[in-house]
C-alpha cells in the first residue's frame, strides 16, 4: 500500500521534473501551450476536488479569477508579487467560504446558476467601483516571463495535487464521498456536510484566485469583461468532466488531449474554429460517456479480463 | 444580403487562388493575422479589422506582390481566431511567430488583445503597429516595448477634441451649457467620461447628467429618459457597438432635442448610417475621415469591391493604412523586422489617411477625432494634424 | 408610472429569452446551454426576411415557429435522447446535457458566423414613439410585449388546459409518476423541447427588431435565461413570467432612480436574494 | 430513572395543517428493545426521523440520558450516540461493503481512523454475517446483505441507542427468521433499540415493550401481549367497522 503511494510520488516528481525544463527547450509555442495547460490543469484539477464527490457543478470560476487578476492589478506596483498571490489565495478562500454559506440550501441546478449569477454580480460589482473611482483600465506592466509564469503554475499544480491527494486521505476527503454518494446516510453518521463543503469549496476558490493573480502579467491589460468573461467557467468544468471528475488525475488527462485538440482546431482551420470545436466537443461527449478516466478504466478492465481468460 | 455572400465569397475565392498562383512563382511574404471571429469583439472586427486584411493582400497581389530587393514577393495572409480571449490571442501570436514563422504579424484587434499581446511581438521582435487600441498609457507601453507603435489616437485627444467642438459651438452661440453624458462601464467608457468630465468643468460647461450603465444593458430608455428629464443642449456618450444603435434609437423615440448628439464607437460604421437613414445626421462620433480626398474615395470603392462591405469611417481605413506603412517600410528595407522597425521610427509614410509618421513615443501625431454624419457620409470634423475637416453642424431633430 | 411600464416592457422582453428554456429545462431535463444561439438564430431569420424581402417579423414569426419546433425537436430526438437513455441518474443527464448542448451552440455560432459573417445586424421596424399614460415609449418595444403576453398567456392556457399540457406539467412535476399513469414521457419531452426552441427563436425574431445581435451574442441570453428560469422555479410558467417581470421593473428602478451602472448588479442581486430565501426559486415545488 | 436513555414529551411534528406526530410521550429504557408500531400512515417513522433529526419537531422535548436533543442537527445527534437505518436501504454505491461500514465508524459517537476504523468494520462484518465479503461492491449483494452492511455500518460507532426502520420489511420467510435472529442476538448483547416494524411475529419475540399509533397519536404502551390484545389497537389496525 504504501509501497505504491511512495511509487506513485517518486513518478510524479519525475514527471512534474520532465514538465518543469519545458522552458528550457527554448520553444516560445511549446510553452505558451504549457502554460494553458498548466493553467487549466490547475482550475480543472481543483474544480474537480470539490465537485467530484459532492457533484455540485460550479460556474464560479471566473469569479474567483477575475478576483485574483484584480489583486494583482491594483497591488503590483506596491507589493512583492509573491505576497500578491498569498493575498488572491486568502481573498479567493474567503469569497468561497461566504459562497459556500450561503449556497448550502442550494441543490442541483440551482446551485450551478446560483455560481453564474455569483460571478456575474462579482464583476457588476467591480466595474461600478472601477467607474466611481474613475479607475482607469489597469497595466500589469512587469518584466515576469512567461517561463516565469509558467513555473509558477507548476508549483501552483503540484500544491493542487498534493493537497487533493493529502485530502482523499483524509478524514475530510472520506467524508466527501460519502456526502457525494448520499448526503442523507452521511448526516446520519455524524457528518457535517455543511462545514465539509464550505471547507472544500475554499480550495478552488482560493486556487482560482491564485491562478488570475499569477495569470495577470500574461494579460497586462485587466478589464472586467476580459478577467471575468464566463467562458473560463465553461471551460474549466468541460474540461474537468471530459477527463472524469471522480479521480484527482482525471482533470488532468482531460486538460492535455483538449489543449492539444483546440490548439490543433485553432491552428488548422482558423475560419472554422468555433464551428469544428463545437463538432469536437459533440463526438467526445458521446464517444467517452465517462470521461477519459472512464476511457481508460475499460481498457484497463478489458485487458484484465482478457489476462484472466488467459490464465484460466 | 446575397448579393453580398456571394461577393465575399468570390473575393475569398479570387484571393486563394492568387495565393496558390502566387506560391508557385516566387516565395511569399508570410503575413500573420490573429482577431475576433467569434466572441464579444467579433462584430467590430468583421467591420474594422478583417476587410481590411483581405483587401490589402488582394490589392498587393493584383500588383504582383511587394518589391524586396527587386523580386516581386506575393504576401500570404495567415489568419486566427481569437475569440475574443487574450489567452487565445497570445497562443496564437505565439503560434504565427514560432510555427508559421509569419514575416510580419498585423495588430490584434481591442485594446485588451493587443497589449496581451504586445510581450509576444516584442520578445520574437516583430513590430505591432496597434490600431484599434486607444490609450494614454501609450509612453508607457512604448517603453516597455519599444517596437510597438500607436496610430489610431490617444484617449485624451478624442475626449478633448469632443469637449473642443462643443465649446466652439457654443463660443458660436448654437449651443447652450447644459451636457448630458453617459459611458458604458468598461475600461473604455470609463477612461474616455473621466477625461471628458474634466475637460467639460474645465470649459466651464454644466454636467447636468452623468451616469454609466453596464455592458450587456438590455433597455437604455431609462438613461435617455434620465437624460431627457435634465433637458441638456447636448448629449454624449462614450458606448460600445450594441448599445451606440440602442442609445441613438431610444433619442429617436424620446425625441430628445438637443443641439449636439455624440455616440461612441460604432458610429462611424456604415450599417449606423443605413439603420437610421436621415436621423443620423447630424450625430457626431470618434474618428471620422476626409471623404472628399481621393485617396480615401478610391480605397472606399476598392474595399466595397473587394470584400462586398463599405469600410468604416474611422478604423478601417486606419488598419488599411497601418498595412500600407508595412509594405512600404518592406519595399524600403526588406524583410528583416529590425530594420522595419527601424524604420517605423523614423519613416514618413504615404497613407490613405494622408502622411503618417511616429514620434519619440512611437505615437502618430495625425489623426482624426471627431467625425458627423452628414447627407449620409461620416465626415471629419476635428483632427490632430489633418486636413479637410468641414464645419460642423448642428443636431437639428430627428427626421 | 412611466417606470413601472418601462419596466413591464423589459420584462416582456426578458420572458421571450426566458420562457423557452424553462420549458426545455422543466420538462424536456436538458439545461440547453444553446438556447441563446436558438434565439439569435431567430433573430437572424426575422433580419433576413426582412431586409431581403421587407417581410414583418410579426408575419415572419408564423413561418418561423413550425420550422424551428421540427428543428429542435429532431434536436431532441437525435442528438439528447441517446443522453436521458444512457443516463443513469439525474445528476449525470445533467452532466451530459451540459456538455452536449456546451458544443451545440459552439457548432451554432459556427454555422450562423459561416452564412452570415460576424457583423452585427439590425433594421429599423416600428421604431417609432408611442405615447402611453402621456409617456412615450418604443412602438417596437410595446408590440414585442403584447406578442409576449399573447405567447405567455397562450402556452399558460395550454399547459392547464389541454390534455397534452397537463400530461407536460405531470412530468414537470414528477416524472417517474407521470410515467406511471401512462403519460409518454419521451414524446412528450421531445414535443416541449421542440415547443421551447421555437418559442425562443420566436423570441429572437421579436427581439431583433430592437436588439442589435451578432453571432456571438447568444450567450449573453443564455445566461439571462437561466438566471430568470431558477429565479422563477423551474418548470413552472408563471414563475418565469413573474421572474421576468420583477427583474424588469428592478432593473428598470434602480437606472432610473439610483444609477443605471449599478442595473445589472441590482439584477444579481435580486437574483441571489431570492435563491437564499426561496432556494426553490419563486413558484418552484420544494424539493424533498 | 436513571437507566433512561431516550424520553420523549409532548413531541409534536406538524407538516402544514396536518399533524403527523401528536404529543408523544414515552421513555426507553436502557438495554431494552422498544417496538414502535402502527398502521401505516400512523406518523412511526415520523416519530423516527424526529429523533434521528431528518426533521426538525413543532413542539415538544426530545432527551438523550438527560440532555436535551431537540434542536440539534441530525449529525450531532448521530454523534452523541444515536444511529439509524432507513426503511430503504441506503448504501454508498460508489464503496465497497467494508467501507460502507467504515463510513459509520469515522464520525459518529466512538470515532476511529485508519487501521482501527478497518479492524472494527471487519469484526462488525463478521458480527453480521459478511465475513469475507468486505471487498463486494454493494450492487454485487443479495437484498438481505445489503440491509446487514447498513446494520453494521450503524453499529459501527458504538451507539447508545439504534433506531431499526423496518429493518425487516421485505425480506422472504427464510431472510426473516436469519434477521430475527440477528436483532435478537443484539437485544443479548444488551443494546439499546427502537423497533418500527410491522411483522408481528418480530414483535412478539423481540421487543420488551411497545408504543402503538394511530393518526399521529400514542394510544396504547405495554407488552406485545398487552397491547396487541388492547382493543384500541386492534380497531387501529382493522377499522371501526369490524369492532
Amino acid at each position: 500500500m504504501t509501497g505504491t503511494d511512495i511509487r506513485n510520488l517518486i513518478l510524479s516528481a519525475i514527471a512534474l521534473g520532465i514538465c518543469a525544463l519545458l522552458p528550457l527547450s527554448g520553444s516560445g509555442y511549446w510553452l505558451s501551450i504549457g502554460v494553458t495547460i498548466a493553467m487549466f490543469t490547475v482550475l480543472a484539477t481543483s474544480w474537480a476536488l470539490f465537485s467530484g464527490p459532492t457533484h455540485y457543478i460550479s460556474l464560479a470560476t471566473a469569479a474567483f479569477f477575475g478576483v485574483g487578476t484584480y489583486v494583482t492589478g491594483l497591488g503590483f506596483e506596491t507589493l512583492p508579487f509573491w505576497s500578491l498571490i498569498g493575498i488572491a489565495g486568502v481573498i479567493g478562500a474567503v469569497l468561497a467560504a461566504l459562497v459556500g454559506l450561503a449556497t448550502l440550501r442550494l441543490s442541483g441546478v440551482y446551485f450551478v446558476i446560483f455560481t453564474l449569477g455569483l460571478a456575474e454580480l462579482v464583476r457588476q460589482v467591480i466595474t461600478w467601483f472601477q467607474n466611481k473611482s474613475g479607475q482607469k483600465g489597469l497595466y500589469v506592466l512587469t518584466d515576469i516571463s512567461e517561463a516565469g509564469i509558467y513555473w509558477m503554475l507548476l508549483s501552483l499544480a503540484t500544491a493542487v495535487f498534493l493537497t487533493g491527494w493529502l485530502i482523499g486521505r483524509s478524514r475530510l476527503g472520506f467524508a466527501l464521498r460519502i456526502i457525494g454518494d448520499d448526503e442523507t446516510v452521511a448526516v446520519h453518521s455524524g457528518i457535517n456536510s455543511a462545514l465539509s463543503k464550505v471547507l472544500l469549496f475554499m480550495v478552488p476558490g482560493s486556487v482560482a484566485a491564485m491562478t488570475g493573480a499569477i495569470l495577470a502579467p500574461r494579460y497586462v491589460y485587466i478589464e472586467p469583461s476580459l478577467a471575468f468573461a464566463p467562458m473560463l467557467s465553461f471551460q474549466v468544468v468541460i474540461m474537468a468532466l471530459l477527463g472524469g471528475a471522480g479521480r484527482l488525475w482525471g482533470p488532468l488527462v482531460g486538460v492535455i488531449p483538449f489543449t492539444l485538440l483546440w490548439e490543433s482546431i485553432s491552428s488548422n482551420f482558423p475560419q472554422q474554429t468555433t464551428l469544428l470545436l463545437g463538432v469536437a466537443f459533440l463526438i467526445i461527449v458521446y464517444a467517452l460517456p465517462r470521461g477519459f478516466v472512464g476511457l481508460l478504466d475499460d481498457l484497463r478492465h478489458r485487458t484484465r479480463a482478457r489476462m484472466a481468460e488467459g490464465v484460466a | 444580403m446575397k448579393r453580398r455572400t456571394a461577393l465575399k465569397f468570390a473575393a475569398a475565392l479570387a484571393l486563394t487562388t492568387s495565393l496558390a498562383t502566387g506560391a508557385v512563382c516566387a516565395e511569399t511574404i508570410k503575413i500573420g493575422a490573429a482577431a475576433p471571429k467569434t466572441g464579444p469583439l467579433a462584430g467590430g472586427a468583421a467591420v474594422s479589422q478583417w476587410p481590411n486584411v483581405t483587401l490589402w493582400a488582394a490589392q498587393v497581389n493584383e500588383r504582383g506582390g511587394l518589391n524586396v530587393g527587386g523580386t516581386m514577393m506575393p504576401v500570404e495572409i495567415i489568419e486566427y481566431d481569437d475569440q475574443t480571449n487574450p489567452g487565445e490571442t497570445i497562443k496564437a501570436i505565439q503560434r504565427l511567430a514560432t510555427q508559421d514563422e509569419v514575416n510580419f504579424i498585423v495588430s490584434p484587434y481591442g485594446t485588451g488583445l493587443v497589449v496581451a499581446a504586445a510581450p509576444i511581438f516584442a520578445r520574437y521582435g516583430y513590430p505591432l503597429i496597434a490600431v484599434s487600441a486607444i490609450t494614454d498609457q501609450q509612453p508607457a507601453l512604448s517603453k516597455q516595448f519599444p517596437d510597438m507603435f500607436f496610430t489610431l489616437g490617444t484617449t485624451s485627444a478624442l475626449a478633448e477634441d469632443t469637449v473642443k467642438i462643443l465649446t466652439d459651438m457654443r463660443e458660436a452661440g448654437q449651443l447652450g451649457n447644459k451636457i448630458a453624458m453617459v459611458n458604458v462601464a468598461d475600461a473604455f467608457g470609463i477612461e474616455l467620461a473621466d477625461v471628458a468630465r474634466g475637460k467639460f468643468n474645465e470649459a466651464g460647461f454644466e454636467i447636468v447628467y452623468d451616469s454609466s450603465y453596464p455592458l450587456g444593458t438590455q433597455d437604455l430608455s431609462p438613461v435617455i429618459k434620465g437624460a431627457k428629464a435634465a433637458a441638456p443642449d447636448a448629449y454624449v456618450a462614450w458606448s460600445y457597438p450594441p448599445d451606440t444603435f440602442a442609445l441613438t434609437e431610444q433619442a429617436v423615440i424620446e425625441d430628445l432635442q438637443v443641439q449636439a448628439f455624440y455616440t461612441a464607437v460604432a458610429t462611424p460604421f456604415p450599417a449606423f448610417g443605413a439603420r437610421f437613414g436621415a436621423a443620423a445626421n447630424g450625430v457626431m462620433g470618434p474618428g471620422g475621415v476626409n471623404v472628399d480626398d481621393a485617396r480615401f474615395q478610391e480605397y472606399a470603392k476598392a474595399h466595397e469591391a473587394v470584400t462586398g462591405a463599405k469600410p468604416d469611417f474611422w478604423a478601417s481605413a486606419t488598419t488599411y493604412a497601418s498595412l500600407e506603412i508595412f509594405e512600404q517600410s518592406i519595399e524600403a528595407v526588406g524583410l528583416d523586422r529590425k530594420a522595419v522597425a527601424d524604420h517605423l521610427r523614423t519613416g514618413t509614410f504615404d497613407t490613405v489617411l494622408g502622411p503618417i509618421s511616429f514620434d519619440e513615443n512611437n505615437n502618430n501625431q495625425a489623426f482624426w477625432t471627431v467625425g458627423q454624419w452628414q447627407d449620409g457620409v461620416f465626415k471629419g470634423v476635428a483632427s490632430r494634424n489633418r486636413d479637410g475637416s468641414v464645419p460642423v453642424i448642428l443636431k437639428d431633430g430627428w427626421q | 408610472m412611466d417606470i413601472l411600464i418601462t419596466g413591464l416592457l423589459l420584462g416582456g422582453t426578458y420572458a421571450l429569452i426566458a420562457m423557452g428554456l424553462n420549458l426545455q429545462y422543466g420538462v424536456a431535463r436538458i439545461m440547453n446551454l444553446a438556447n441563446g444561439e436558438m434565439l439569435v438564430a431567430g433573430g437572424f431569420a426575422a433580419f433576413w426576411m426582412y431586409t431581403a424581402g421587407q417581410i414583418s417579423p410579426f408575419l415572419t414569426i408564423f413561418l418561423l415557429a413550425p420550422l424551428t419546433f421540427v428543428l429542435n425537436w429532431l434536436i431532441y430526438r437525435i442528438m439528447l435522447q441517446p443522453l436521458v437513455k444512457r443516463a443513469k441518474s439525474r445528476g449525470q443527464l445533467e452532466t451530459d446535457s451540459i456538455l452536449a448542448t456546451f458544443g451545440l451552440s459552439f457548432v451554432m455560432v459556427g454555422l450562423m458566423l459561416s452564412v452570415f459573417g460576424g457583423d452585427y445586424f439590425n433594421y429599423s421596424y416600428l421604431a417609432r414613439p408611442i405615447v402611453i399614460v402621456g409617456d412615450t415609449f418604443a412602438l417596437n418595444r410595446v408590440a414585442a410585449f403584447l406578442a409576449a403576453v399573447v405567447i405567455c398567456g397562450a402556452l399558460y392556457l395550454w399547459l392547464n388546459h389541454s390534455r397534452a399540457g397537463l400530461s407536460i406539467r405531470a412530468i414537470a412535476v414528477a416524472p417517474d409518476s407521470a410515467r406511471l399513469v401512462g403519460i409518454n414521457v419521451t414524446h412528450l419531452a421531445a414535443l416541449a423541447f421542440g415547443l421551447g426552441g421555437a418559442v425562443t427563436a420566436v423570441g429572437g425574431a421579436l427581439l431583433s427588431t430592437y436588439l442589435t445581435l451578432d453571432a456571438s451574442t447568444g450567450v449573453i441570453f443564455t445566461l439571462k435565461a437561466l438566471i430568470i428560469v431558477i429565479m422563477g422555479g423551474v418548470g413552472d410558467v408563471r414563475g418565469t413570467i413573474i421572474a421576468a417581470l420583477l427583474l424588469g421593473i428592478v432593473e428598470t428602478l434602480v437606472a432610473s432612480l439610483l444609477d443605471p451602472g449599478l442595473t445589472l448588479a441590482a439584477a444579481y442581486t435580486l437574483f441571489i436574494l431570492i435563491l437564499l430565501f426561496r432556494p426553490q426559486g419563486l413558484c418552484g415545488k420544494k424539493p424533498t | 430513572m436513571s437507566n433512561t436513555v431516550l424520553s420523549l414529551r409532548g413531541v409534536t411534528k406538524r407538516f402544514g395543517g396536518l399533524v403527523a406526530v401528536n404529543a408523544m410521550d414515552f421513555d426507553v429504557t436502557e438495554h431494552q428493545v422498544m417496538g414502535l408500531i402502527g398502521p401505516n400512515g400512523s406518523g412511526k417513522s415520523t416519530t423516527l426521523n424526529l429523533i434521528s433529526g431528518a426533521l426538525k419537531v413543532s413542539g415538544g422535548e426530545i432527551s438523550l440520558r438527560g440532555t436535551p436533543i431537540t434542536a440539534l442537527p441530525a449529525e450531532q445527534i448521530n454523534r452523541r450516540g444515536i444511529a439509524r437505518t432507513f426503511q430503504l436501504v441506503r448504501l454508498l454505491p460508489s464503496m465497497s461493503v467494508l467501507e460502507n461500514v467504515v463510513a459509520g465508524a469515522v464520525f459518529g459517537h466512538k470515532r476511529r481512523w485508519g487501521q482501527d476504523a478497518r479492524r472494527h468494520a471487519e469484526t462488525l462484518l463478521a458480527r453480521v454475517g459478511l465475513e469475507g465479503k468486505g471487498h463486494l461492491r454493494v450492487g454485487q449483494l443479495t437484498y438481505i446483505d445489503t440491509k446487514r452492511v447498513e446494520l453494521a455500518r450503524v453499529l459501527a460507532s458504538d451507539p447508545k441507542l439504534l433506531l431499526l426502520d423496518e429493518w425487516l420489511a421485505g425480506l422472504n420467510p427464510s431472510e426473516l427468521q436469519i434477521g430475527i435472529t440477528l436483532i435478537k442476538s443484539l437485544r443479548d448483547e444488551g443494546r439499546t433499540i427502537i423497533l418500527v416494524e410491522h411483522v408481528m411475529d418480530a414483535i412478539r419475540s423481540l421487543c420488551d415493550t411497545c408504543v402503538v399509533m394511530a393518526s399521529g397519536t400514542k394510544i396504547a404502551q405495554g407488552t406485545p401481549q398487552q397491547v396487541l390484545s388492547d382493543p384500541d389497537v386492534i380497531r387501529a389496525y382493522l377499522g371501526d367497522d369490524d369492532v
